[in-house]
């Protein structure tokens, strides 16, 4: 099946290329990171983790919404998600290969990154978070490409699959879930302690990931093949629906505790996040993109219409970049230990080597979805179903 | 290198104690009464300063025990604050003690600098998240620092709630003075956390820790397990503070506010 | 059968070296001796293997391959897969010796529900690639043994493969790679009937020695270790054809040094020639223009023609006589 | 031969390949490096004695160190050697480097020679006749 992925339009080679590119350039601020040192970020000893850091977070949360698309379809039989569970399985490959990445170049020593293994540390969270990020990817890898494979061939998808794809379920809870707790388990940092994180960050996974899945399955339908029909789409954007407001409800929540409480280490990050930091216009874009993408998708008559669909989607999903790949491990660090404010932005080299991570990511996705509609187009199912 | 023979054979004691004893039981070990509740190592020894803020002499002692420590150590002069390495710093009380403000602190102590470093807590929350074993609990109470095995996830500086852990964000050896550096020490690479390892190489040859060697007195080193120790005595007819309390760390510095000698 | 005769003579070649150093004491033979007569014979043999082949004549370009060939211009056809341009034998050349493009096809044919179906099978193709890209990474990095001073290339290729740090001294990956995937190559002719069925001690007997080899490399360099100043010692006597081999090098160098002079003496006469054979496969190097240029067997013996034209130039009256119509007049 | 002339390329490439050793060292042959043990302070000893013999330290030094560091950093086991009468400290700049001070000598040339690039001296360091 990957041989489809070397036989391609001139659009697909274009992306291939312009994608190569980026990783390209990517690799080669990675290697002058690499002999100089994470000295080249914009990170401090006070802020400590950044944009890298806070880039896995996001994703992790995109990789565990296939989980959105496989309970329905797995669990509930909803037949009508047959033709994108692949779309969300591919999506969850793509997030974590970044994720993974991210955490790479993230490292000081990573040539030692195998001690994580070779000195195993339960007590660690990180420790977790590596090892269900591995086994995620790979049953996603195993899951989709036995399943694609079985479409393929015309048969029935193979029965060790079956238990694979429910495991996945809890699974997928799993990965967001520890990787909140990296945050929401230290002690002396207000902002992510609290015991709403694992909460939140679910709620916004499961926002901000199936959006970019409706981003990406219009885009799709625009440029091959590919059309999922209306309905499924329709379905995804309801889940969306229910996922955002949960997920502003729940900074709706944090802000109430912090400020009736009135307790000054609660509310400093806010007050640095939204008042007087450099994130400021940042996190207000934010919260208005929140706003505004409640008000696109909550209406039945804005939601069913694609064109503002596509529009709430998208302020989902940036609102969601900007808030949790950007304020959240921000917003954790500043105030600093010693209420001081040491302001973060990232550097160029930091940003290119972001932006090449995120091109690796697109790039497996790219092939990934090229495969998968090549193999229904030759099937006759890409198009809409009847 | 004033050190008399009933000290010299109290540090050399204590240093030499629970080193043989097993390091892996580092986690849940010690069951407390309860979680805020203090509990006394099972080897006998836990390390511990006590610092009295009044007995150093101006800006001149403060800034002999942080190059006392800076220099044996081979501790890098990093301009730049964002990528600065330090061991032992001084900051102000507003600073230090963020949990425990007040508007009406005597003008003395509002200006008075204290030395910060790390406080080689009862329940390190940079031992429990490192992935590696990178950061580990001696038996005697020392949080260690292992640079070899160090993989630079920084894991330990966001759990540390008391900024006492620095990152080698660049090359130290180009902040060092590397004609001039202590040649039994080596320095770090980059891409390594480092902080306060409280000298077991001086524990072990029966010295003091640089820093309480410098103080002339100010900072005193010893043994919380032991009642009978020199630290006990003063915790025991002194108000001390430690930072941040509350979050159940129970850190091992101790902080001598009031009037000196004839306080408490 | 042709596994267990593989394995043991694998066996007896180690045993063979062990004895001949740790009670004989053959330090000559096996350290310089034998290498030198091995590398002869290897290269000696692989020449004389490719001008053998290359005597033989070429039958015919062979069109058969995969992918359209040229044909109308409104035809897209395959460029790479039947290329029918020299330029297009090239790029095919490169795909097939760096990206093993005729083993990516495999497929697997299976049955289902009584019809069969065709499943893709990369395994194989990703298998020998981590091959063949392993051992050219080991053979590079032994290359710090023969040449002093070392080349800083030899040296940035040794440090990225020991990138991770485990162990001291780092693990090589190209190593436990090489090991991993000759074991699977090994996995698959055994599990496979089809496959074990038509294998033959031919095909696991290199496996087993070339994992021999990895395996005994490994040992050397983190469990049994020998000295290894004296070891380049000796490589370098024997690259500068001085050929001394110091005493009291480990008996385990001996053993990697013995499997490798099999190698290179098995490597002539045996299917490992395909890394000179495949230049020379007509399927691959044979450009698609049997319908542009005209082939003319090289053995064919001169034919004398006698064309319509001068047959009827020749009889024409008598055809005319005979009622029989002519084409001209 | 059939296409006599490429093939014959090729094979004039196989060859310069496969004896690339063979003529790449002409010119350039460096002496064997041996461990030099002449410092003043080895040279100042009656018994010259290491932890353990030269023969065993040339193949396992490596993991000699490994295992020291571990021992000191990790287990506080920072008791010394003793061969002799003679302490040995655990460590490579307060053990090692003490009696072999000739870094350059007695450390360098050999890893140069066999294309080994320890990571040690990025953070231990050494001054040539510091002793």
């Amino acid at each position: 099946m990957l041989d489809r992925a070397l036989k391609g339009s001139k659009t697909y080679w274009t992306l291939v290329i312009i994608l190569l590119g980026f990783i390209s350039a990517g690799s080669l601020a990675y290697l002058h990171q690499f002999k100089n040192g994470l000295g080249v970020t914009g990170m401090s000893r006070d802020v400590s983790w950044g944009f890298y850091i806070s880039q896995f977070t996001f994703l992790v949360g995109v990789a565990a919404s296939a989980v959105m698309l496989v309970i329905p379809y797995y669990l509930h039989n909803y037949k009508k998600f047959g033709r994108i569970v692949i779309l969300g399985e591919f999506l969850a490959i793509a997030s974590v290969t970044m994720c993974m990445t991210f955490i790479f170049v993230d490292m000081g020593q990573p040539m030692r990154i195998l001690n994580v293994i070779l000195h195993p540390t339960p007590n660690s969270i990180l420790f977790w978070d590596a090892m269900v990020l591995n086994g995620y990817l790979g049953l996603n890898l195993v899951i989709g490409w036995a399943t694609l494979h079985a479409e393929k061939k015309g048969t029935p998808p193979p029965a060790w699959s079956k238990p694979l794809i429910y495991l996945s379920i809890p699974w997928a809870v799993s990965i967001h879930t520890v990787t909140a707790f990296l945050y929401a388990g230290l002690p002396g940092r207000h902002f992510w302690l609290t015991a709403i994180m694992a909460a939140r960050f679910l709620a916004s996974a499961f926002a901000g990931g199936p959006a970019l899945l409706i981003i990406l399955a219009l885009v799709l339908r625009k440029y091959t093949k590919f059309d999922p029909g209306r309905e499924p789409i329709q379905s995804v954007a309801k889940i969306v629906a229910y996922a955002m407001v949960a997920n502003v409800f729940f900074i709706i929540l944090e802000l109430f505790t912090a400020f009736y409480s009135n307790i000054p280490g609660h509310m400093h990050a806010f007050e640095f996040l939204y008042a007087h930091g450099n994130l400021v216009p940042l996190m207000w874009a934010s919260s208005v993109l929140a706003v505004l993408s409640l008000i696109l998708i909550i209406p039945p008559k804005f939601r069913e219409n694609e064109s503002t669909l596509i529009l709430a989607c998208i302020s989902i999903f940036i609102s969601l970049w900007i808030d949790k790949g950007f304020g959240l491990v921000i917003g954790g660090f500043v105030p600093t230990p010693f209420n001081t404010i040491t302001e973060y932005w990232p550097t160029l080299p930091e940003t290119i080597i972001t932006l090449g991570v995120w091109a690796l990511g697109f790039l497996v996705l790219t092939i990934l979805y090229k495969v998968a509609i090549s193999v229904r187009e030759e099937l006759g199912t890409a198009g809409p179903p009847k | 290198m004033r050190i008399d023979r009933r000290k010299f054979l109290q540090i050399a004691g204590l240093s030499g104690i629970g080193l043989g004893l097993s390091a892996a039981d580092g986690l849940f070990k010690g069951k407390a009464l309860a979680s805020g509740a203090h509990s006394l190592p099972s080897s006998g020894t836990r390390l511990a300063f006590v610092i009295d803020v009044n007995k150093i002499e101006g800006e001149d002692g403060y800034r002999r025990i942080i190059e006392a420590c800076h220099k044996i150590h081979n501790v890098p002069n990093i301009p730049n604050t964002k990528h600065e390495v330090k061991w032992i710093w001084t900051d102000s009380y507003e600073h230090s003690f963020p949990d425990q403000p007040n508007e009406f602190l005597p003008e003395k102590i509002k200006e008075k600098p204290f030395l910060l470093l790390c406080n080689h807590c009862d329940k390190p929350p940079c031992v429990r998240v490192c992935p590696t074993k990178a950061t580990f609990k001696n038996p005697d109470g020392i949080v260690v620092q292992d640079p070899h095995r160090c993989i630079g996830c920084r894991f330990c500086m966001a759990a540390c709630p008391y900024g006492s852990r620095s990152f080698n964000w660049v090359d130290p050896r180009n902040y060092l003075d590397m004609k001039n550096i202590n040649p039994d020490f080596p320095t770090r690479t980059m891409g390594v956390v480092e902080k306060c390892t409280l000298c077991p190489e001086r524990l072990a040859r029966g010295l003091e820790p640089a820093c309480a060697e410098a103080s002339n007195g100010a900072i005193v080193f010893g043994n919380l397990a032991d009642p009978e120790s020199e630290v006990r005595k003063i915790l025991n007819t002194h108000y001390t503070l430690r930072r941040k309390p509350e979050i159940g760390t129970q850190p091992s510095i101790f902080y001598v506010i009031g009037g000196g000698e004839n306080a408490g | 059968m042709g596994i267990f005769f593989s394995f043991f003579m694998v066996i007896l070649l180690v045993l063979i070296a062990y004895f001949g150093i740790a009670a004989a004491g053959l330090h000559t033979l096996f350290g310089i001796i034998i290498p030198y007569a091995a590398f002869v014979t290897f290269c000696i043999g692989f020449l004389l293997k490719v001008i053998k082949w290359g005597r033989a004549p070429v039958p015919f370009h062979i069109p058969t391959t995969c992918g359209q060939q040229m044909t109308l211009p409104w035809i897209n056809y395959s460029k790479l897969d039947n290329p029918s341009s020299t330029s297009g034998v090239i790029g095919r050349m490169i795909l097939e010796v760096f990206c093993f493009r005729s083993l990516f096809r495999n497929l697997k044919t299976g049955l289902n529900n009584g019809n069969i179906s065709y499943a893709s099978d990369k395994w194989l193709w990703l298998a020998g690639l981590a091959f063949h890209y392993s051992f050219a990474v080991v053979l590079i990095r032994h290359l710090r043994f023969f040449l002093e001073p070392v080349p800083a290339l030899i040296n940035t290729i040794d440090s990225l493969d020991g990138f991770l740090q485990v162990g001291v001294p780092h693990f090589l990956l190209s190593g436990g790679v090489l090991l991993i995937a000759a074991l699977y190559l090994f996995f698959r002719r055994t599990s496979n009937p089809q496959v074990r069925y038509i294998s033959l001690p031919a095909d696991y007997f290199p496996l087993f020695l070339i994992a021999g080899i990895a395996l005994s490399g490994i040992i050397m360099r983190y469990i049994s270790k020998v000295d290894i100043i004296k070891v380049k010692q000796l490589t370098v006597s024997l690259a500068e054809l001085k050929g001394n081999a110091p005493e009291g090098i480990g008996t385990i160098f001996f053993i990697h040094l013995f499997l490798i002079c099999t190698l290179l003496v098995y490597f002539p006469f045996s299917k490992l020639m395909h890394m000179g054979g495949i230049f020379l496969s007509p399927t691959r190097n044979l450009p698609n223009d049997s319908r542009i240029k005209r082939h003319i067997n090289p053995w064919n013996p001169e034919v004398k023609v006698h064309t319509y034209e001068a047959y009827e130039n020749d009889f024409r009256e008598k055809m005319k006589g005979a009622g029989i119509p002519v084409e001209k007049e | 031969m059939y296409n006599g002339s490429k093939i014959i390329i090729g094979l004039i490439i196989f060859l310069a390949i496969a004896t690339f050793p063979f003529y790449s060292n002409i010119g350039k042959s460096a002496g064997v490096p041996m461990p030099d043990t002449n410092t003043p302070v080895i040279n100042g000893l009656d018994k010259k004695e290491c932890v353990a013999s030269a023969e065993y330290m040339k193949k396992e030094h490596m993991k000699v160190l490994d295992e020291w560091r571990d021992e000191v950093v990790r287990e506080g086991k920072r008791d010394v050697i003793n061969v002799g009468g003679r302490v040995f400290e655990k460590s490579l700049q307060n053990g090692c480097m003490q009696c072999h001070s000739n870094k350059s000598r007695f450390c360098d040339e050999c890893h140069s020679y066999a294309g080994v690039k320890p990571y040690c001296w990025d953070c231990h360091h050494f001054k040539e006749g510091r002793i």
